[in-house]
């Protein structure tokens, strides 16, 4: 087990979330054969994850798929309980709250989750989706709910609302049911905010509305919000800060523009190579990753991207590497995982 | 205020008409399947029926009939006086077969309801809180699967005695567990869909999860299962009528049969033996016919295909 | 199902305050598949008690719960029957153990609790009284007593109903009674006309408990029994005691009775049959105890073995149905088996896995409960040359249809128990011979006579004109029977009383009687009883 | 001559509220050993297009007109016994969409393989193991996996599988709907690098369907821009994204946004509004609705293909202002009036 | 290596299931209304004699003496003595099981072998011609009541054209020499087929219905549309990928009927006077012979609990992707 030391924060303030050394392991699903002939295995979904955000701050948080990214998410609302470590969010460690207190502190964080077809009833109508966040915290009478119903679906960027209260969701286009998904954490006005892959499954040209959408919480209601996604570009054009994850750790954290065109892990610099972009056009000759993710269930000793990383050494096989202060140069000034982190080289 | 009260009556118009508009849509889907329109006449036929017995039946289903002349005619074949004939007792069958109507709808009408309501409640606290509630759960639903259920209506008939409500109960008992195990699995892979989090993220409570968010869209497979296990008491009620175990303050098709059997009817008496069978097989696959046309209004996969 | 119509039937009271209606009644009656008929006669009794305004509540019962019903003296309606063996045709069980008042109490078998000195006393001298016309009369008397008092709503004797297949066998002579062809005189009568050797007897009633004779506990298990194991009388084609291993009886006195045992007799095994083997059998019943037989073995006492062949009874109290009851019931076995069975065991009854060996017409082959029981002829008996056939197979069907379709095919020679329906079948059919044998079985509804309203005579009188007997004879036994006015059967010539009070159907003549009673009824038609109603007419002796 | 001659092929589906035309008249070529991408939104008849190519529509789908030639057989005629043998995966091999749903869950992902080789060759089995472990070492799979199950697998395992499964036959053409859509970035990287190296070693022909214009400029020759059941726009990657001329095209390119500059945000502009319903579809050109530059003509005139410069053909009416809306393609405002043009409609 | 732990976690909650059943079983039985003595008991006997008999039974202890009584028996498989016949209960119904096998064991044999055959088909050209007659065929012959169609099956074959016999297991009088000849004779094959055929047509119909429903949903997938794209050849999708990968719900759905099985059916071996386990153990409920229905619903439920525990292994067998329980995941 590794000891992970606290990335400090390059901001001043009081940090809204605390997150310290959170782990979450799941008890791996196996055949009845392979449970008459073999033993109780563990997956390691989150690793002892420690990291803060900041009132107003959008975080990303890239990694492939797999890698815990809404584990990490679900853990933050108590949709999980975490296997150890501690949340603390306004001071008060949320992994110890009692149902009551659960249910308060849910009005003031909300998510999106990662698929607009399944995050939304489909039995239930666009103006009952939203507002039964208003109902279930008795906030307002009917008439008032639906003013904020229509509010929020408005900040949403579904407007005319009115026209789509009565549509149930499969009338509705992906973007559209994104937006309601989106008018639905909103509603309550929380002050942080999980988007869980919010563009993923959206067409390229509804994608945008909704990145503007974030942009627009961020600077006009202060919202705080941890952006999912494992599309880097998304999160270049997004995010304050940037977290990069691998196989449940976190490899890499720091000002997006740092981590994104200054990368310090080679897993980020992979990942930034990989991503299609029209302008790259057809020069796909770079180095690319080769051989296999390490079984996230039976993970080797040292570091875990030895096995694909072209700079590993005995040492990254051997040691597990912490995540610590870069402290060369001044574009590089995040955190990072790595025995041997690359130097100040713009992808 | 004025412009967000017209906002809202137009609101609930739109939603008023997308409901109007969905149910004509279902009405006219299922009525558009032939096999389920015919199945739903055949069904609202019988209830009509049931309800009427007193109105359209010639004679009291029980009584001995006499002539004029006091004299009894038994086992006669179908005749303007007795349309479907006589029975061995000189009684009228048409009577009897149109009260018996009542057993079989009351049988299938309230198992049918109640076992929605017990195998729902119990599949969704099993599927939604899992772990050692669901286990205890699943192992009682075990359990009862384990009892094979002819021999356990008999035993329980005999243990209340026979009477239409005993054999109701008995059926409850018996019939929920597949609907128990049916909403289980479908609440297990619902409570893991991203929109049961979304409800609970935002703070409903697990009552309210369960029956406001789940629930719902179990509905289709409720009613499917539900409708599956109307046919299912229809014929087991007919079986344990047959054993003699059926109802005895009121006649049911079952017991009509079971009358036939016993008293050697069947290699003579065809106005006799035929419209109880025929009705109860009719009636049964009328049942399963509706439960297809809904599962085809409801499963968005078929109705393409 | 409410009591009456919209109207009363008969007066209703002046001032309904110091009426109240009458208690509902439980009527319960066995269930369907046990026993058609009675379920029968109870819906048909129900609905037309209904008719008077009196409330009941039907309840359908399983065989348990209705012996414990009447054990327990828990009714107020039950639909019960005598059955009728051909032992019954001395009418022992009929008269004494259901009427007299010494059974008036829960062990007792006198279940209706109707009690009366004057009765008690006829029908002891019946019970003592070994000249036989004497007895006849005593009988009568009590049946008229009976008839007169009604402690059951009598309603009908039905028919025996046998048929059987007449291309293999033929010349069917029937008993008196319910085992119209089941019995070995008849047996011995029959010709094999059809060159089968086997005789099959299709019936749908699965046997209590058999093999272990001390395990019997019903008449069809005895019945077979007897074909093992040799009586020490059987009952001839009319009913009369006639000799088996026992060649002659002769009472010395009212208590003590001498058999002489026929000599040459073998168990199956070879070993000779000896008066040792009767006395222990009557002795070994006597101690261990086999409840079904309890009432038989009752008056027997001790027995003396007089010399090589004679065997003296010396009987516990005067018995004069012992040679035709006890003596019928009882058969002899063999002591050089039984007896370490009765040392290996508890109780003989455990021995699960019996030798069936007996010195009967019959040696017993194999039995496969729910199939059949098949016997072969015993070449040795004194009986051997009268049988015409070689094996006797006792086959379960699942239903009366089927024995039916095989009885005209020739797979079954003869059945038994028949339901009117299926009697009608038969007889139909060409090479069946379907006979509807005069039945000693006696129906009626057991009422509790020590309680409320039945305690008043006309009561019951009424109650009895409100059933319509005739209804049930020809809907539910289609007119193959007879009513019933008390418990003796018509087909008991000898003893049968015509001579007695009958109550026709008459709802007017009921409501006549209620109303003398002290009846009334409500406008709805309910019936009414004076709040402080006592019967008045508690016993009508004989003139 | 080409490899495969489209010409005005129309597909219909019945459906319970009338015929739905997925795919409108539409023409175009494949030629040999090249790659040709089609991208488009979500339901513009992708999917139906490629499907076309191997008469594998749904039940209620045909093709009403037009043919597809291939080495002159005419698919849309060809019976069904001489597709299955002589043209299914002989000459012509498929990765569906959703490939990693693609392989029968119940046998090992090698007997899948050596099943169609089996099928169609008359090699033994011995022999057909052997071409699968080759197969399998093309695609960068170890042959020992294959006796694993496709559950077995991760998605982008899978997708390899389903690779070695098209390569089985050393087809002519192979068409991949969405071969890398729902992979994440790195895994997709790879794949797309895995079939331009396939391509150079058999030289066979690739259609590649997908919705990801980065991806389809990093693989294809050419590129196909559906909208509607039409195409928009057909030309060499170059023509289509440098000279883009379809107001279309030219949204969509907008919408990416681009890992080169940090922050990105002005770069971003949504196409308002969504695609037309396929049931009624408008008279006129269909981008009619979304398109800033439509003008009274666009809503009758029903544009009929036009040929710029050699090969690059585009469906629009003013083909000659094409450098007009390149220019103002790129200012976020030409879009918004567009928006609000529509939505004044609307009411 | 096995996995003790898992397998004995298994067998445990197999073992409590079976525990409860009996259990139940035990206590549902005595609180039946007329005591367990009614049947055995003549309401003639004197007390003494009722005493007598009780004692020989067991029944004059406490309840819960009779239960630790009963479960200890239990244990060392002895089930008790019939009230009714006074032999062991466990060979007796063992007997009475090879009987309703004789049955049964065809029966289901054919439905679940021939069955998916069948539903695969229905599936496949689903809403045609003889989809629609076919299901609505095996409707029928699941709707119609078994006691009314084996009727009339006997009036028919038996009665009016006299070709099959009525009922039971063969001539009357017929002695089996040995067990094995009781099943495999050719009287026995004679007496059985119209059992057989009329229960093979009722149990089919599930079968056939349930991988009729699971295919449809089946052939939606994608791997079927490769299969075809690959140029496979109908039959080949139809039974090696789509109806393979339909046949766990009706695994499952055939454990239980396997389980049932063993009992019999009640109704089928009355209306062919079939001396099977269902009707012994009817003819027992009857007689209140409490150590035979007790027996013989344990054995069944065994059964059940057996085949499930068989089916959970066989569907990881049928589809890899099974996990414990038989979920697919
Ligand atoms: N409920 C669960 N039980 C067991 N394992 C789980 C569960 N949820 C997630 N996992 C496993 O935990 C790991 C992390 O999953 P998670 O969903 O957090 O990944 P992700 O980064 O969000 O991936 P994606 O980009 O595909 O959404 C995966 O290996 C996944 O299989
Ligand atoms: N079987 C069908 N019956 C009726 N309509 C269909 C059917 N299949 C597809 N469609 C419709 O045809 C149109 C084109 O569908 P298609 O699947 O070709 O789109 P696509 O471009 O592949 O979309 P995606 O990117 O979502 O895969 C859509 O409007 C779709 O709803
Ligand atoms: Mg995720
Ligand atoms: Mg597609």
């Amino acid at each position: 087990m590794s000891i992970t030391t606290k990335p400090e924060s390059d901001s001043d303030s009081q940090a809204l979330i605390d997150v310290n050394d959170l782990s979450k392991l799941y008890e791996t699903n196996q055949s009845i054969i392979s449970r008459l002939f073999g033993e109780k295995e563990y997956l390691r979904a989150v690793d002892n994850v420690s990291f803060e955000i900041q009132q107003g701050e959008i975080v990303g948080l890239a990694g492939q798929s797999g890698c815990g990214k809404s584990t990490l998410g679900e853990l933050l609302v108590q949709l999980q309980e975490p296997s150890s470590g501690e949340i603390i969010i306004d001071g008060d460690d949320i992994t110890e709250y009692s149902s009551s207190e659960l249910k308060t502190f849910r009005r003031k964080c909300q998510v999106i989750f990662q698929d607009p077809y399944e995050a939304i009833n489909p039995r239930f109508t666009v103006s009952r989706i939203v507002s039964e966040p208003l109902k279930i915290h008795s906030i307002g009478d009917r008439q008032e709910r639906t003013e904020r119903t229509i509010k929020a679906l408005n900040d949403a960027g579904l407007s005319p609302a009115e026209e789509y209260l009565g549509s149930f969701p499969r009338e509705l286009s992906g973007g559209e049911r994104q937006r309601v998904n989106i008018a639905r954490a909103i509603v309550l006005e929380p002050d942080f905010l999980i988007a869980d892959e919010p563009v993923s499954m959206l067409d390229v040209s509804v994608r945008t509305g909704i990145l503007k959408l974030f942009e627009k919480f961020k600077e006009e209601m202060e919202m705080s919000i941890l952006y999912v996604s494992h599309d880097l570009s998304t999160i270049n054009y997004l995010c304050d800060r940037t977290m990069i994850m691998y196989l449940g750790k976190v490899v890499e954290v720091g000002k997006t523009r740092n981590v994104i065109h200054y990368p310090s892990h080679p897993y980020t610099k992979t990942l930034l190579q990989s991503v299609p972009d029209t302008q790259k056009q057809t020069d796909i000759t770079e180095e690319s990753v080769q051989g296999e993710v390490p079984d996230p269930i039976d993970l080797p000793p040292g570091c875990r991207y030895a096995s694909w990383c072209s700079y590993a050494d005995e040492k990254c096989e051997r040691d597990e590497p912490l995540l610590q202060q870069r402290d060369d140069g001044e574009e590089a000034s995040d955190q990072v995982a790595c025995h041997y982190p690359i130097e100040n080289n713009a992808v | 205020m004025t412009l967000l009260g017209d906002a809202l009556t137009k609101n609930q118009r739109i939603v008023l008409e997308t409901y109007k508009e969905r149910t004509q849509w279902a009405v006219q889907r299922f009525l558009s399947n032939r096999m389920a329109a015919i199945a739903l006449l055949i069904v609202l036929g019988t209830l009509f029926m049931a309800i009427f017995a007193p109105f359209l039946a010639p004679y009291e289903p029980q009584a001995n009939i006499a002539d004029a002349q006091g004299e009894y005619s038994m086992l006669e074949p179908p005749s303007s006086e007795h349309i479907m004939g006589t029975n061995h007792h000189s009684q009228d069958i048409l009577s009897q077969w149109i009260y018996g109507s009542r057993v079989s709808l009351l049988v299938a009408f309230l198992s049918g309801i109640a076992v929605m309501l017990i195998g729902t409640t119990v599949g969704l606290v099993s599927g939604y809180y899992k772990g050692t509630v669901d286990l205890v759960l699943m192992r009682v639903v075990d359990i009862l699967y384990a009892i094979p259920a002819i021999p356990l209506l008999l035993v329980v008939s005999l243990l209340f005695g026979s009477s239409v409500w005993n054999v109701i109960i008995a059926m409850i008992l018996i019939l929920w567990r597949t609907m128990a195990r049916v909403v289980r699995s479908q609440t297990l892979s619902l409570s893991e869909r991203p929109f049961v989090k979304a409800a609970k993220a935002s703070g409903a409570s697990d009552l309210r999860i369960m029956y406001v968010h789940i629930a719902p869209n179990l509905l289709p497979i409720i009613l499917i299962e539900g409708v599956f296990v109307m046919g299912a008491a229809i014929l087991l009620e007919a079986g344990i009528s047959f054993l003699g175990l059926g109802t005895t303050e009121m006649i049911s098709w079952g017991v009509m049969l079971q009358l036939t059997y016993t008293s050697g009817a069947i290699t003579h008496a065809w106005w006799w033996v035929l419209p109880p069978g025929i009705s109860i097989t009719v009636l049964v696959v009328a049942f399963f016919y509706m439960s297809r046309g809904i599962e085809e209004i409801t499963n968005p996969e078929l109705q393409h295909r | 199902t409410g009591g009456g119509d919209d109207e009363a039937l008969g007066a209703t009271p002046d001032d309904e305050d110091d009426y109240e209606p009458v208690p509902e009644m439980e009527f319960a009656s066995v269930a369907q598949d046990e026993d058609a008929l009675r379920y029968e006669v109870g819906n048909l009794a129900e609905r037309q008690l209904q008719a008077l305004g009196i409330e009941t509540n039907r309840e359908v019962v399983d065989v348990g719960t209705y012996s414990d019903k009447l054990n327990d003296r828990e009714f107020d309606f039950m639909v019960a029957a005598w059955t009728g063996g051909t032992e019954r045709l001395f009418p022992y069980y009929n008269l004494f153990y259901s009427f007299h008042s010494q059974f008036a109490n829960l062990e007792g078998g006198n279940y209706t609790m109707f009690e009366s000195e004057e009765y008690d006393e006829m029908v002891e001298n019946f019970r003592d009284e070994p000249d036989e016309s004497s007895r006849v009369e005593y009988a009568q008397n009590c049946q008229e007593i009976l008839a007169e008092n009604v402690p059951i709503i009598f309603t009908v004797h039905p028919d025996a109903l046998v048929a059987a297949n007449t291309d293999s066998f033929d010349n069917w002579q029937e008993m008196t009674g319910l085992y119209a062809y089941n019995n070995i005189p008849s047996l011995t009568e029959i010709e094999n006309v059809g060159g089968d050797d086997q005789v099959v007897f299709g019936t749908t009633e699965a046997l209590e408990t058999y093999p272990n004779f001390f395990n019997v506990t019903g008449p069809d298990a005895l019945r077979l029994h007897a074909f093992t194991y040799d009586p020490l009388v059987r009952l001839g084609l009319d009913g009369g005691p006639i000799p088996a291993a026992g060649e002659e009886w002769e009472w010395i006195d009212e208590t003590t009775l001498d058999v002489t045992l026929r000599s040459g007799m073998t168990f199956q095994d070879g070993e000779p049959v000896t008066v040792d083997d009767v006395a222990f059998t009557f002795d070994s019943i006597q101690e261990e105890g086999i409840p079904y037989l309890g009432s038989d073995i009752d008056p027997y006492e001790s027995s003396e073995i007089l010399d090589d062949d004679t065997i003296r009874f010396n009987l516990s109290n005067p018995f004069s149905g012992f040679v035709q009851i006890t003596l019928y019931r009882i058969p002899i076995l063999p002591e050089h088996i039984w007896s370490d069975a009765i040392a290996d065991h508890d109780h003989p009854s455990e021995w699960s896995d019996p030798d069936m060996t007996g010195s009967g017409p019959f040696e017993f082959i194999d039995y496969e409960p729910g199939t059949q029981i098949v016997y072969e002829k015993n070449h040795d008996h004194y009986l051997a040359d009268e049988f015409d056939f070689e094996q006797f197979v006792y086959r379960l069907y699942g239903s009366q249809s089927a024995i039916i379709g095989d009885i005209e095919n020739g797979d079954v020679t003869f059945t038994q128990y028949m339901g009117a329906e299926h009697w009608n079948q038969a007889d139909d059919i060409e090479n069946v011979r379907a006979i509807s044998n005069p039945g000693l079985d006696a129906h009626g509804i057991w009422i509790p006579n020590n309680e409320g309203p039945f305690r008043d005579v006309r009561f019951r009188k009424a109650l009895t004109h409100a059933i319509d007997q005739d209804e049930m004879l020809q809907i539910l036994l289609q007119g193959r029977g007879e009513q019933a006015k008390h418990p003796i059967a018509p087909a008991n010539e000898r003893y049968y009383n015509d001579d007695v009070a009958e109550y026709p159907h008459n709802i007017d003549r009921s409501v006549e009687l209620l109303e003398e009673a002290g009846f009334r009824w409500n406008g709805e038609g309910d019936l009414l009883m004076p709040t402080d109603w006592q019967p008045e007419v508690e016993y009508i002796p004989l003139e | 001559m080409s490899l495969v001659n489209i010409d005005g092929v129309s597909v219909e589906y019945r459906t319970d509220n009338g015929p739905l035309t997925a795919v409108d008249d539409v023409s175009f070529t494949i030629e040999e050993g090249e790659t040709l991408g089609i991208v488009g939104e979500s339901g513009c008849g992708k999917t139906t297009m490629t499907k076309a190519f191997l008469r594998l529509l749904d039940n209620n789908g045909e093709i009403s007109t037009g043919s597809i030639t291939y080495d002159g057989i005419d698919l849309a005629t060809v019976s069904e016994e001489q597709l299955r043998t002589d043209i299914r995966w002989k000459e012509i091999s498929y990765i569906p969409q959703n490939a990693m749903a693609a392989l029968d869950p119940v046998y090992t992902v090698g007997a899948q393989v050596v099943q169609v080789i089996e099928l169609h060759t008359d090699n033994s089995t011995e022999q057909a193991r052997e071409r699968c472990a080759e197969l399998f070492k093309r695609v960068d799979l170890d042959p020992n996996r294959m006796g694993d199950y496709p559950h077995e697998l991760s998605g982008g395992q899978r997708q390899r599988v389903t690779i070695a499964l098209s390569l089985a036959l050393s087809p002519s053409l192979i068409v991949a709907d969405e071969p890398t859509t729902g992979l994440d970035v790195i895994v997709q990287d790879q794949i797309c690098e895995l079939l331009a190296e396939i391509q150079d070693d058999i030289g066979c022909a690739i259609v590649f369907v997908t919705h990801d214009m980065g991806v389809v400029s990093n693989i294809s020759d050419r590129v196909a821009v559906m909208y509607a059941g039409r195409i928009a726009e057909i030309g060499t990657i170059d023509d289509v994204f440098d000279r883009s001329a379809h107001p279309y095209t030219i949204g969509l390119q907008n919408a990416f946004p681009r890992m080169d500059e940090f922050p990105a945000s002005s770069a971003l502009i949504e196409i308002p509004g969504s695609p037309p319903n396929l049931l009624d579809p408008p008279t006129g050109c269909r981008f009619e609705g979304r398109c800033p530059y439509a003008t009274e003509e666009c809503r009758h005139t029903d544009p009929s293909s036009v040929e710029l410069e050699d090969g690059h053909r585009i469906e629009c009416l003013y083909p000659e202002r094409r450098s007009e809306f390149r220019e103002h393609g790129n200012e976020p405002d030409t879009w918004k009036d567009a928006r609000e043009a529509e939505a004044k409609q609307t009411p | 290596m096995v996995n003790l732990s898992y397998l004995g976690k298994r067998l445990g909650l197999m073992a409590v299931s079976l525990y409860a059943v009996i259990t139940v079983l035990f206590f549902l039985f005595r609180i039946l209304p007329g005591d367990p003595t009614s049947q055995v008991i003549s309401p003639r006997f004197s007390a003494e004699q009722q005493e007598q008999l009780m004692a020989q039974y067991g029944l004059d202890e406490p309840l819960y003496t009779q239960y630790f009584l009963y479960m200890r028996n239990f244990m060392v498989g002895d089930l008790g003595q019939s009230f009714q016949h006074g032999e062991p209960v466990l060979p007796f119904i063992l007997d009475r099981t090879i009987n309703t096998l004789i049955l049964t064991v065809p029966a289901i044999m054919i439905a679940f072998i021939v069955g998916p055959f069948i539903g695969a088909l229905f599936a496949w050209h689903r809403n045609g011609r003889l989809d629609n007659y076919g299901t609505a065929i095996a409707l029928t012959t699941y709707a119609a009541p078994i006691f009314w169609t084996g009727m009339l099956a006997l009036m028919v074959f038996s009665f009016s054209l006299n070709i099959l016999p009525s009922g039971g297991m063969r001539p009357a009088g017929e002695i089996p020499g040995s067990p094995l000849n009781r099943v495999f004779s050719f009287v026995t094959l004679q007496h059985a087929i119209l059992p057989i055929v009329i229960f093979t047509l009722w149990r089919i119909s599930r079968p056939i219905l349930i991988t009729r429903n699971t295919m449809i949903d089946v052939l939606g997938n994608d791997f079927i549309q490769l299969k075809k794209a690959e140029g496979t050849p109908e039959s080949t999708i139809r039974y090696r990928h789509a109806m393979r990968n339909s046949l766990l719900p009706v695994v499952h759905y055939g454990a239980l009927a396997i389980g049932y099985a063993f009992g019999g059916s009640v109704i089928l071996e009355t209306v062919f006077s079939w001396p099977g386990l269902g009707r012994t153990m009817w003819d027992a409920v009857q007689a209140h012979d409490y150590p035979v229905v007790q027996g013989a619903f344990f054995l069944m439920s065994f059964m059940v609990i057996l085949f499930n525990f068989i089916a959970d292994i066989v569907s990881t067998w049928l589809d890899p992707r099974v996990k414990d329980e038989g979920v697919v995941e």
